[in-house]
């Protein structure tokens, strides 16, 4: 049983349909994330979540009691919004009380509640400023007190790092990670930013163009991305996707690409030929994760299928813990990631180790995931 | 929208239902005492209606009429001339008064209401008090000359062929301190970075206003066009209370031609159809601009 | 309300007398509002209220009653019509027409109007044989005021015709003083130009082009003369006449810089005002070739009808207007003549005297012509393009014979 | 959003300087000389104006005229001043320019925030209301005051004003609303506030600047309405504008240009203060919103 069903939900202007049949189950005490390009529907289905958007079609239920038509405020859920929407009227106190005084709760008891939430928060000194004069990162926890304080089902935030410096966003991030595992409260989360996606979420919804992509864990999204938009989408630098042809051989499968020269390089890959019968020369696309991409000493001891080959580097990214190469394959730039003692520069013929196992493979027409 | 009102809550379809409500009683009186009155100016320009609405039809006499009147004529072009000067030199003058009281200027606090107090005066008072000073008799000449400087003159208001610019000089008076208010909170909502990446890129202050403050008042400028042009389309009482019209019809308007065909003349039909061309005139000008303006926004 | 009201009529009828009737009150809307016009009114009102009915005062200046039509127009629209209305010459057959009017009837037969009232009058006065307005005075346009010392100090005596009248405009010319005093709104314009039609064409071309608006009168030579004459008075007007208001004009006469101002007798008043006498200070005298005829407009206060009745105060108010006291009393103070023709002159000054014999004499001898400048001639519509081409040629965008024939075109839009 | 000056001005040299300020005072004086003129001369007494020189100072100062414009001047029969009138004007003025500015705001809030389907084009057709002259409603608008019993009324002419105020309140407050942000609304709602709780706690708080700038404009203009107040006013109802034209404009008898000038102030002065007053917040309040299109 679930504790946030979305079922069948479709979302429509007008004759323009902007989300087309979704479908999510989310359990009690699930931190699940929508990412997506701007644009993809995540937000609309936030607020039809929240239930300041009308849903077209389908149904949306908490706790098993359908949704649909229920004012915002009778739905049992807390919303932090990208700007925080504090009321600049008021001080921080009434920001954060404004709800229960709406829902009748009495004085003494909003009281009370205010100094547990602030306290956790640790916004108790700000309690009478007015949100003109605090900073963003006392804005955003302001923004989250008022949605603590009235004990919400599920927990609707949208985007609300984006307006943050780098630093306070990460964070903030692990504040809002603590708050979810100390409290296991229900939490639906919207943002673009795939990193928050991966760090924060129990699952992600990939979505775009109004349709869910995949919905799984951050492993599974990260490791078997359903398509190549997903592949694309999550994970940074992306996953380098390159144009090669199946060669199968008795039992054993391989990809052939073209190195740095133009050469076919074959590389193997760690399944049984008959997971691609019938595909035997056809064009595919091979995605392979920077990661997968290292130094001979950097691979990883336990992977199956490690190919060594050699190619020349264009450009060298040291990035501290670790270097960043940039060489050509397939006609296209691809990025490695070297340890940051691998001593390349650019213009070497360097050594390289590709860890098949990670490596994945579309259908360049569907996009879809055949391997 | 096509969703499942069944199950909506009593609270929510009564959320749904009152800002419609509330925007209900504005929208039905514009379309009553708006709409409905000019459709039904509409139909009086076709009636033969003289003292009194009369619904006996007459077909488009009123209109043939209308321009037949070389009076109407005369209408039409003083209103093209008094609009296109009198928006033209309140934008202009406004615009070098916000942009000069922009230079931190020492009194802009006390220059400010100066320049503005101008629109509160009603026309009536615009009118009474340029009339005075336009005199030659008792004005501006007649001073100049006690004050010894015998050959000024000043007699625009007594010409018919100059009448019309004393008209948009008293109105620019009114107005242009307005204009000058809404350019100041355009300028003053410009961002400065970039004007000092204007400056860093070696603009001079002429370019910097050329090229990179004026497009940025492009609201600014809209805004004072439709203030401008509906007072200027709507200018009766400056024009009544400065030259009565004259001399002779010099200075008539089509506001004061609708008004005297229809109350003073009793000819209310070709009143009404100086009306219904008017209010085309108006919205071939504004429609497009509304609706350039309203589409941007959505 | 139609109710009381009619209640308290038959309580009235009752009671045989008005005076013992319950106090209502009047709404009189009019444009009465300078101090020696509001001070005529008062005596009018004075007289209602020792009868127990209450003035509700309405007063709405400009333009000669333009503004309170406007105003008229709305009230009556909105069903609220004022009690009594200040009303001229075609407004009242206008209003009349439209069914908006109170019959008189019983009023005036009581008072025995139809007696006292010149027939020219009684035109306006009546609608299909029913009295609809009570008049409270005729004032008559073809009137020259002049001041007497430079027509002393420069030997010009009154002139009774065109040449003389030229040869006096020159005289002053050449004394260095504006001849001609004139105020520069196309009403003044034009009610000048209703005397030179009647002079240069005469009593019958007059009726013709002006009453009866025939367009071979209005485009004939004789109008185009008219023109010619109106451009030689141009002439004698100082540059500065435009947009002055017609007592501006008058002040000029009082004070000497101009000889004569062609206005209708309410300039006197000024005049009076300024402490000046007739024949002492001041000339009167009719403008020269129409000293035979009366060119007259009447104040006149029509009552609206207030359910199908004439209320007890309407009755009132219309037999205290009527009444030869109030009617003397008025006139003096504004300048015209009674419009009963039984009202004793002995209050009235020399021109006052000299107005009151011009009327009666013109009535007898049919002279007394509607002045079109002043809503006399025919209705506002034609009256504003007679205005307009006026105006236009005093002005100076026509020539005469333009103006006559844009007179022809301009009347011809307005029928 | 904190306006008085700002740092738009460019480095200017001295000459630039001068002549800009020398720009600024003589228009200063342009804008000053018409009202300053009436001023003085409403000081004089008669006799020194029909004489004298109209940009002279008074020789003797007196506020004879003044006193009578207000208390004895003849404006019709009675001889009572424009002290009645003026209270006419309040009395209609005050409510016109409340009731449109709620409803102006209320409007403004529902085009903004609960947006429907051709809201744009109703708000359009709101905006386009504005330019209607008003000599063409007289008659019709005369019958609907008749129909409703309202004509000649304080109220009728209240309902006028408000009816025509709308479509200018509306244009201020949607611009306005437009930027401000509707997540606000959104949290409100979520927070359990209904429609006028939004509006009251929520938007109305943070609406002083552009409030500011409806009511200079709707009191500016409904005080300063003669065409209405002279059709639609009763005798008891009449605003100081119809009073101030049947003092100006009296036909006959000697002008008192120093009573003229003195009604003129007085019919001029709470639109004056009103500027005074509130106009520091003015240029604020159009910054806020409405020229930002």
């Amino acid at each position: 049983m679930s504790f946030l069903k979305i079922d069948n939900v479709t979302k429509r202007y007008g004759a323009v349909e902007v989300l087309h049949r979704v479908d999510i189950d989310v359990q009690q005490g699930e931190f699940l994330v929508l990412v997506g390009p701007s644009g993809c529907g995540k937000s609309t289905l936030l607020n039809m979540i929240a239930g300041l958007e009308e849903i077209s079609s389908g149904t949306i239920a908490i706790k098993d009691k359908p949704m649909n038509g229920v004012h915002p405020s009778q739905r049992n859920i807390a919303m932090v919004f990208q700007s925080y929407a504090l009321y600049p009227n008021m001080t921080v106190g009434k920001n954060i009380t404004f709800g229960l005084e709406m829902h009748g709760v009495p004085k003494a008891e909003r009281d009370a509640k205010l100094g547990k939430v602030a306290d956790m928060l640790q916004i108790t000194p700000l309690l009478d400023r007015k949100p003109g004069q605090l900073s963003g990162g006392q804005r955003q926890r302001v923004a989250m007190g008022r949605a603590l304080v009235r004990d919400p089902d599920v927990f609707l935030f949208d985007e609300p790092l984006s307006n943050l410096d780098a630093k306070l966003r990460v964070d903030m991030r692990t504040e809002i990670k603590k708050l979810h595992q100390r409290l296991g409260t229900t939490i639906v989360y919207v943002t673009h930013d795939q990193i928050e996606a991966m760090t924060l979420s129990t699952r992600i919804a990939v979505m775009n163009g109004g349709y869910i992509q995949q919905l799984g864990t951050p492993r599974e999204i990260y490791d078997t991305p359903n398509n190549i938009f997903v592949a694309a989408f999550m994970g940074s630098p992306s996953m380098n996707l390159l144009d090669a042809v199946i060669r199968l051989d008795g039992d054993d499968a391989a990809v052939e690409i073209a190195d740095g020269d133009g050469a076919p390089v074959t590389l193997p890959l760690p399944i049984p030929a008959a997971r691609l019968q019938g595909r035997d020369g056809t064009k595919v696309v091979l995605g392979i994760r920077p990661e997968a991409i290292t130094d001979p000493d950097g691979a990883d001891k336990s992977a199956n299928t490690v190919v060594a080959l050699k190619n020349v580097i264009d450009v060298t990214e040291p990035a501290g813990s670790d270097t960043f190469v940039t060489t050509t394959m397939a006609g296209k730039d691809v990025i490695g990631r070297m340890r940051a003692d691998a001593h390349v520069h650019a213009g070497d013929n360097a050594d390289l180790a590709i860890n098949m196992d990670k490596a994945v493979i579309f259908d360049p027409k569907t996009e879809d995931r055949i391997v | 929208m096509a969703s499942a009102p069944a199950q909506a809550d009593l609270r929510t379809r009564l959320q749904n239902f009152i800002p419609k409500l509330v925007l209900a009683p504005s929208v039905a009186v514009i379309f009553l005492f708006v709409y409905g009155f000019i459709i039904f100016t509409l139909y009086l320009s076709f009636t033969d209606s003289r003292i009194l609405p009369s619904y006996n039809l007459v077909g488009f006499e009123n209109y043939s009429k209308l321009f037949r009147l070389s009076h109407w004529t005369t209408s039409i072009t003083n209103l093209a001339i008094f609009a296109s000067l009198y928006i033209g030199i309140s934008t202009l003058i406004g615009l070098a008064l916000a942009t000069f009281l922009d230079q931190k200027i020492r009194g802009e606090g006390l220059l400010r209401p100066i320049y503005l107090y101008p629109m509160a005066l009603s026309f009536i008072v615009t009118g009474t008090a340029w009339k005075w000073l336009l005199d030659p008799g008792i004005g501006l000449e007649h001073t100049m000359h006690l004050w010894g400087w015998e050959s000024f003159q000043f007699g625009w208001i007594k010409n018919s062929d100059y009448a019309i610019y004393t008209v948009v000089l008293a109105a620019v008076w009114q107005s242009s301190g307005f204009v000058m208010a809404m350019f100041l909170a355009g300028l003053r909502g410009i961002d400065n970075e970039i004007l000092k990446a204007a400056q860093m890129d070696g603009a001079s202050n002429f370019q910097m206003y050329r090229r990179i403050i004026l497009p940025q008042l492009r609201p600014a400028f809209l805004s004072a066009f439709v203030i401008l042009s509906h007072l200027a389309v709507k200018s009766y009482d400056l024009v009544i209370a400065l030259t009565g019209g004259g001399p002779g019809r010099a200075t008539e308007l089509p506001a004061t031609f609708m008004y005297s065909y229809t109350f003073t003349r009793n000819q209310m039909g070709i009143g009404a159809s100086s009306a219904v061309i008017m209010l085309m005139t108006i919205a071939a000008i504004m429609v497009p601009y509304l609706y350039a303006e309203l589409r941007e926004k959505k | 309300m139609t109710l009381i009201k009619q209640l308290k009529l038959s309580a009235a009828v009752l009671a045989l007398t008005a005076t013992t009737a319950a106090a209502a009150d009047v709404e009189v809307l009019h444009w009465w509002t300078s101090g020696g016009e509001a001070a005529a009114l008062n005596v009018l009102k004075g007289d209602l209220e020792s009868q127990n009915i209450g003035w509700m005062d309405m007063p709405v200046a400009g333009g000669g009653g333009e503004a309170a039509m406007t105003v008229l127009r709305a009230r009556v629209t909105s069903g609220n019509a004022p009690t009594a209305v200040q009303m001229l010459g075609f407004d009242i057959q206008d209003w009349a027409k439209e069914g908006a009017l109170a019959n008189l009837n019983d009023v005036a037969s009581e008072g025995g109007w139809d007696a006292v009232v010149p027939a020219a009058l009684q035109r306006f006065s009546k609608y299909e044989d029913q009295w609809v307005a009570a008049p409270v005075n005729v004032h008559s346009v073809n009137w020259v005021w002049a001041n007497k010392k430079l027509f002393d100090d420069n030997n010009i005596s009154v002139p009774t015709t065109w040449e003389e009248f030229e040869a006096a405009m020159q005289t002053l010319q050449d004394a260095g003083v504006t001849p001609i005093a004139q105020g520069g709104q196309p009403w003044q314009e034009a009610t000048l130009f209703d005397s030179v039609v009647m002079a240069t064409g005469g009593p019958e071309f007059y009726q013709k082009a002006l009453i009866d608006l025939d367009p071979e009168a209005l485009g004939s030579d004789t109008m185009k003369q008219a023109f010619d004459r109106l451009g030689v008075i141009r002439e004698n007007v100082d540059d500065n006449f435009s947009g002055r208001d017609w007592n501006l004009a008058t002040a000029m006469v009082i004070n000497g810089e101009a000889g004569m101002q062609i206005m209708g007798d309410w300039a006197k008043g000024e005049f009076v005002a300024a402490g000046q006498v007739p024949d002492e200070d001041f000339l009167c005298f009719r403008f020269p070739g129409t000293q035979d005829q009366v060119m007259f407009n009447a104040d006149q206060f029509a009552m609206f009808d207030q359910g199908g009745t004439v209320s007890e105060e309407q009755a009132a108010l219309a037999s205290a207007i009527m009444s030869p006291s109030f009617q003397a009393a008025f006139n003096v103070v504004k300048g015209s003549v009674p419009a009963r023709t039984d009202v004793p002159d002995t209050d009235f000054d020399a021109c006052g005297k000299k107005g009151m014999a011009d009327l009666a004499q013109a009535a007898e001898a049919d002279m007394l012509f509607g002045s079109l400048a002043q809503g006399h001639g025919a209705p506002a519509s034609i009256k504003n393009a007679y205005y307009d081409v006026v105006t236009a040629f005093f002005n100076g965008s026509f020539d005469s014979e333009t103006a006559t024939e844009e007179l022809v075109t301009a009347i011809e839009i307005a029928q | 959003m904190s306006v008085a000056t700002q740092d738009t001005a460019l480095r200017t040299g001295r000459v630039s300087r001068a002549f800009i300020y020398l720009f600024l005072l003589l228009m200063a004086l342009f804008y000053l000389l018409p009202f300053g003129i009436m001023v003085i001369n409403s000081l004089k007494p008669l006799s020194e104006i029909t004489g004298g020189n109209m940009m002279s100072l008074p020789q003797v100062w007196t506020l004879d005229a003044w006193r009578s414009t207000w208390s004895t001047a003849q404006i019709g029969v009675e001889p009572t001043g424009m002290r009645p009138y003026f209270w006419n004007s309040i009395k209609m003025v005050v409510p016109a320019v409340a009731i449109s500015t709620v409803l102006g705001a209320l409007n403004g809030y529902v085009l903004t925030k609960w947006r429907f389907r051709g809201d744009t084009i109703l708000f359009g057709l709101m905006l386009f209301s504005c330019f209607i002259p008003f000599q063409i409603v007289l008659i019709p608008m005369a019958r609907v005051l008749g129909l409703t019993g309202l004509a000649g009324s304080t109220t009728g002419l209240i309902l006028v004003h408000v009816v025509y105020g709308i479509g200018f309140s509306t244009l201020y407050f949607r611009n306005y609303y437009a930027v401000f942000p509707t997540e606000l609304v959104r949290a409100a709602m979520m927070d359990g506030a209904g429609f006028f709780r939004i509006f009251w706690r929520i938007l109305m708080p943070s609406s002083g600047p552009i409030t500011v700038v409806c009511i200079i404009w709707q009191f500016t203009n409904i005080w300063n309405d003669f065409l209405f107040g002279a059709s639609f006013a009763d005798f008891d109802s009449q605003p100081i504008t119809v009073a101030l034209n049947n003092l100006v404009n009296s036909s006959t008898g000697v002008k008192e240009y120093n009573v003229h000038f003195a009604g003129a102030i007085y019919a001029a002065l709470p639109t004056l203060l009103v500027y005074i007053v509130a106009g520091r917040y003015f240029v604020r309040g159009l910054m806020s919103g409405s020229v930002k299109g």
